[in-house]
């Protein structure tokens, strides 16, 4: 199964690590990143991701085999939405099992630093006052 | 040569397209997105994107490939 | 409410999750800590957690409090199981929410790290070869 | 006077309870610990606990307060 994937759905996150679980597990940690109200200061109405899907996935996929290979963690996935998103839907998920947590941090600061910088995935954000456009940030 | 070009966001917003076929003789991809950006205005310097060929990271210096379908991608703002 | 609780029963993450949730929410932290089928090389067959419950609630309450005075995040709850537990069992939740992840991040690695250190619970393991033991560990 | 004495995790296992009323003129709770200590065979010495008064982290040069509740605390394993 793909430790990356992208959703034009909205994913539920209690299957997402139920699928992570098992007896060797002694450490969770997981990150959610949510569309939040505003954005520097400015009133979101709600935002549209798009993808370039083939290379999302490919670089997605590179991004947790390098978690895997740095920290010392059980495993570690990733789903990240596409599409339109509402004020307080869920853009983002990462979660990663470890017997330790020191790693299982580490490693899940590691995949959404990594998802955010480098992931072909762009954020169209429309605000209250009827602006909108892309996010390109200066790296 | 004939390569298929793709644009993303900002780019695809610029251009009016998604994407588009186009005879090309540029020597190298740099060359190639500095064509397309005075054709269709687009803002982003290309210091500023990174090229994909076939799915794939690729250099800048590289040269078209007859076929190849070559991206370029703004800087992401996805999480 | 209470921003961290003991549990004598198994508890649902996802509500506890949703309870965290609004609309400022950028970022959603979280660290669970689960029975391993190991410890230090040992098989392990159960556990128990033994809390000085009103001291473990007030010391809770500090370090969630604290978190909060320190890093620049929004909300942060914490809930640890008391009683038997087996294998595969969680044994405690963080969650912690904030606009942005470094203060999520840094705030749920605080609260697992104090209540770790500070907070009076005990665990109790027993052992596939039949032994069994509070862990007292060196500080 | 007369305290509660509360044990918890190894403590109380060597206590064989979980906790006792008794009598003390120990003059501070570090020696009410030593005393207890030799009466039920704890191997934790009071360099590696903590003692809580009425609900309360407190200090082990503290004197014992008629009718309080004291709890020994051995180093703690949660999480």
């Amino acid at each position: 199964m793909a430790r990356f994937r992208l959703s034009e759905t909205p994913f539920d996150t209690a299957t997402l690590r139920a699928q992570l679980l098992d007896a060797r597990v002694g450490a969770y940690a997981s990150f959610e990143g949510w569309v939040r109200d505003h954005n520097d200061d400015r009133n979101v109405h709600g935002l549209r991701y798009e993808a370039y899907a083939t290379l999302a996935q490919s670089e997605g996929e590179a991004v947790l085999a390098e978690a895997l290979a740095t920290f010392d963690i059980l495993d570690a996935h990733c789903v990240h939405r596409t599409g339109e998103l509402a004020v307080g839907e869920l853009a983002v998920w990462v979660g990663v099992t470890a017997a330790h947590r020191d790693a299982a941090f580490a490693a899940c600061r590691y995949v959404i630093d990594e998802v955010k910088s480098r992931v072909p995935i762009w954020k169209h954000e429309r605000y209250a006052d009827g602006d909108a456009g892309w996010l390109h940030p200066q790296s | 040569m004939l390569v298929n070009v793709l644009y993303f966001a900002s780019l695809r917003d610029a251009a009016g397209i998604s994407g588009e076929t186009l005879e090309t003789q540029a020597p190298d991809l740099r060359a190639l997105y500095a064509q397309l950006q005075a054709r269709h205005g687009f803002a982003l310097p290309v210091q500023r994107l990174r090229v994909a060929v076939d799915g794939a990271f690729a250099d800048w210096g590289a040269p078209p490939v007859h076929g190849s379908e070559i991206a370029f991608i703004p800087p992401v703002s996805g999480g």
